[in-house]
């Protein structure tokens, strides 16, 4: 009762999985964090493909969020933070997007955006927590109600009730599920039978996915079933769950993939000059994403002397000592 | 405004306080060291990156041995042997008692049986210590859009209490915010209560100029303690409301150990203090 | 009664068929094969342990090679080189896809986009499908306790389909159970949807005598297969409700593949076959 | 700053964790499941103390629930399923002690009481759920209204109501989060500072931990902070969640231990022959419980080649080949 079923019509190219399920207006979540694990190969594809109007769903994003919108890809983002740490700490694409009436936002706070998540995860319609209460997070809707249609935008941001097992006074917020029609992460390894590993902190990228419609998942390496098998305490998601299965080294660059490489805090400083100026910007595009070939044409344009920098230490799983300023 | 998902303080403060004479440490020393004092043994910390860090790292080898420090993302407990530029730097993950999801991590900060102290920073408080780290503006149409939350409300909603790094100014001590991301004290006395909250609320505010607490029965924040060289009618000048001053105590300077530790064993690089 | 958390059948049902002539092969085969053949290709299969087991294992390497089958313990996708004596048995954690905790693997049950399909077994069923596998006579003081709903109620209530394995008997397929555990078609026609549920509900009811299957307007039961060598009659006489056998075909019997395959290579050691 | 606070004041013998944290009326959550990784050291010394009234809460518990309840340290239960797979498909001294009035039985399900786990642990009143549904699940509440104080009994059972963001119709069954005062576990490892990791699955367990007032945690073995720090994806608890730990080998004997050993079918089978008869019960505690002088004595009595057979085979995790008839 082995399942050796392989990957079989899962394995492709970023452009093909990009082209099957990544929409006009679908609603996809991005996984990773900040500066850690975003799925950029996606995102660059996302890009060159001019895939318009899509409904962005995440707790913290940075890199992925940030150049998705510059891009001129989002029209709406549900989203708890939009900064990249100390290289963004507001993403630049994402406040000029938002300055200037170009995407709409609904802000919720990482708790509950990874709650929302995980009640699409579980197949309830909604998850309860405690969490911005008596605050704007709760009581302003960014969504106006006109796209509030019920099905991929909920009728309304939020619903506070009281508990009905507790006390007075003692109420509770109820927030919408989320389920993506298609989520994107990059992972360090997926076995010949599509078993999903990844290293590090997961973020909410298992939620991200258990709730999705569709998974695409790009990776740094396959790996043989036997050996993910060996230790299955240690992996993140089974085939059932994903549909595409795309190996792309240094996938996530320039954010980190831990284990394999640092962030590149020499690509992330150019992004932060260019991404404030307009026309550096679409020169950034131009130079970064549209007019570059393949992925190989991608990795030489980073070079190999600054790929090997930031390579991670076997045991730190970073690059110890990495210029990061 | 913060730079990290959980709002922690990576402001950029005058180096030096706004009156003379100039003393032999930093605005941001002084706010680390002032900050590492209100953490207690055992304590677990909520941290970003930035200011918070070196402050629950000063107070962590002078007097909270078993304090420990957590990341939203999900580190808990990393040595921290190099310093974080985001709460999702693998640094946050390498040689840490455990990684766990946001999930796990938030169900941390929540814990009803750990007393957990967030570190936040925002774009603008006001006198119940609420703050803003979303937008200046209206909300549908900022002029000036943040970060957003990440995990501020979130820290200030569910954690044991939290300590607000703040830059003193008019324009960040402000009468009304634009916009409430992360709750104090509300409209203060039972306030916070009445909304549904059962712990919580801002312990104090750190800033460049001083330390501010909050009134135990009206919630209202005033000056506690004045950095050496600062005098209380600054710190209220530079406030955007009336500020009670008259509970004001000038702050023990750092000393000489407090520094040493800071500057030779927490960031010998000055990657944070600058 | 289960004997699994999932309620998964574990019967011992007769080892041969009520009426004569005996056939080449045992009820429980018969049952086991019956079942797989509910299996379709890329089905996610949420299995105790027992006669699913095997209907699961020969469906597997017969029609459904793309099928995945897990345990709600969280134990997803093991090779199952030697059977498990329980939901809990380190042999659905060895070797698997990936080991999860009960949170997850309930999430597998009820994920929207998955075609999940679960095999229960219970004391008593109704004409709805409904079962019970809690208690015999009043709740709060019961003659007979069993074990309690396990997973399920929570398979009734959220994968895509359920097939039933029973006993054959009018103390088992009753008009009115003691306490219903398991949502069937709850009380027919649309009462599973008034009820909340957005899927799901009873495929199949895999007996030692036939395969029972439910109207798709009425929803209540009906003989769909009678195994050879037993009458729709006998299967009505064993029925603790009216039964509707009209529409009662004859059961392909196991072919020698599937019985070579089941007694060889799934079960060589009968530990479940008996 | 690294976590090098030990095992200060945490170390301790079973006799000492169970006198300091598991008190006549305590409500006690025991981890694993059915015939793996139940606290038996820990329940043990429970017997033997002969607390009483106990509050036991846990999802589908075996062996742990059959012998405190068998020991008469159980007032009351709420729980999913009292049962050892095939070794007894009903707990034999659960299922006596239920038939004959001398415990209270409060039914949820698997999914219900991992949930409301995960509701103690997010620290949220309650969590919904589709699960049960027009069942008695939910209809009939097995606790009398007088002990329904809101404190660690709900006051009531469920809440059932419509989604709020939702169509008519669609019901949504709210359950009280439980929050016991102490959570009984067994791990294979524990660290030198604290941190505790499991193998194989996880089960409820850290759920259980993270709702709990206090965690106890008996271990096969204490190893390096190190050890556990050079792979922290693995781990399962922090060391400021875990009031007690003691390393007590085999210490969830007769049940498995992933890695370590598997389930004794010797014992079990022995157990199912007792369970049964009163009298045989009887002599059963007496012998295998309140005779036992100490763990080396237990193990003495289990046997050398016993314990031997049982051993994991470092790559499979169980033992191939047992005989488990």
């Amino acid at each position: 009762m082995g399942e050796r079923n392989g990957l079989d019509g899962k394995l492709m190219t970023v452009a093909e999985a990009v082209k099957r399920y990544v929409r006009d207006g679908c609603q996809i979540a991005v996984g990773g964090f900040t500066i850690n694990r975003n799925p950029m190969a996606l995102v660059y594809e996302i890009a060159r493909r001019k895939v318009r109007d899509l409904h962005l769903v995440a707790h913290s994003n940075g890199q992925a969020l940030d150049v998705l919108v510059g891009a001129g890809c989002v029209a709406r983002i549900e989203i708890a933070y939009g900064g990249n740490g100390r290289f963004a700490p507001t993403c630049f694409r994402f406040r000029k997007a938002v300055e200037g009436g170009e995407v709409l936002v609904e802000d919720y706070t990482n708790n509950q955006m990874t709650l929302r998540f995980l009640a699409g995860a579980l197949n309830t319609p909604f998850i309860p927590s405690k969490s911005g209460l008596g605050t704007d997070v709760l009581q302003q809707e960014g969504f106006p109600p006109e796209i509030r249609d019920g099905d991929k935008v909920a009728r309304k941001k939020v619903h506070v009730m009281a508990d009905p097992f507790g006390h007075a006074d003692d109420d509770v917020a109820l927030l919408p599920a989320l389920t993506p029609d298609v989520s994107l992460i990059h992972a360090q390894q997926v076995s010949t039978d599509g078993t999903v590993r990844i290293k590090g902190l997961t973020f909410a990228d298992l939620e991200q996915c258990k709730a999705a419609s569709a998974v695409i998942v790009t990776c740094e390496e396959i790996v043989p079933e036997c050996y993910l098998r060996l230790d299955p305490d240690q992996n993140a998601l089974p085939p059932f769950l994903v549909d595409a299965v795309v190996p792309v080294p240094y996938g996530a660059h320039p954010t980190a993939c831990p284990r394999f490489y640092d962030y590149d805090p020499k690509h992330l400083n150019l992004y932060k000059e260019v991404a404030k100026d307009d026309a550096k910007w679409a020169a950034y595009l131009d130079e970064w994403v549209y007019g570059v070939e393949s992925w190989d044409a991608y990795l030489d344009k980073v070079g190999g002397a600054q790929l090997v920098r930031i390579r991670a230490n076997t045991v730190a799983g970073y690059a110890p000592g990495l210029d990061r300023r | 405004m913060s730079e990290t998902p959980s709002g922690a303080a990576q402001q950029t403060p005058e180096q030096t306080p706004a009156t003379t004479p100039p003393p032999a440490y930093t605005a941001r020393e002084m706010m680390a060291i002032a900050a590492g004092r209100f953490i207690k043994d055992g304590d677990v910390l909520f941290a970003g990156t930035g200011v918070a860090m070196l402050a629950a790292a000063v107070a962590k080898r002078i007097h909270a041995p078993h304090a420990h420090i957590f990341f939203e993302t999900g580190g808990i407990g990393p040595p921290l042997d190099e310093l974080p530029m985001a709460v999702a730097d693998t640094r946050v993950m390498s040689y840490s008692n455990l990684n766990a999801g946001l999930v796990e991590a938030f169900s941390y900060v929540a814990n009803r049986r750990l007393h957990t102290i967030a570190f936040l920073g925002a774009a603008q408080i006001d006198k119940y210590g609420n703050m803003n780290s979303t937008v200046i503006g209206d909300y549908r149409h900022p002029t000036v859009r943040f970060s957003g939350s990440g995990g501020a409300c979130d820290a200030g909603s569910l954690a044991s209490a939290f300590i607000a790094f703040m830059q003193h100014g008019t324009r960040k001590f402000v009468e009304k915010l634009d916009y409430l991301t992360t709750p104090g004290w509300l409209t203060g006395g039972e306030s916070r209560h009445h909304a549904g909250y059962r712990r919580g609320g801002p312990l104090a505010v750190v800033s460049d100029l001083g330390v501010m607490k909050f009134d135990e029965v009206t919630k209202e924040m005033y000056v506690a303690e004045h950095y050496r060289g600062v005098s209380p009618e600054h710190i209220a000048e530079n406030t955007g409301f009336a500020i009670d001053v008259s509970r004001a105590v000038e702050t023990e300077p750092p000393n000489a150990e407090e520094l040493r530790i800071l500057r030779e064993d927490v960031d010998p690089q000055r990657l944070i203090l600058g």
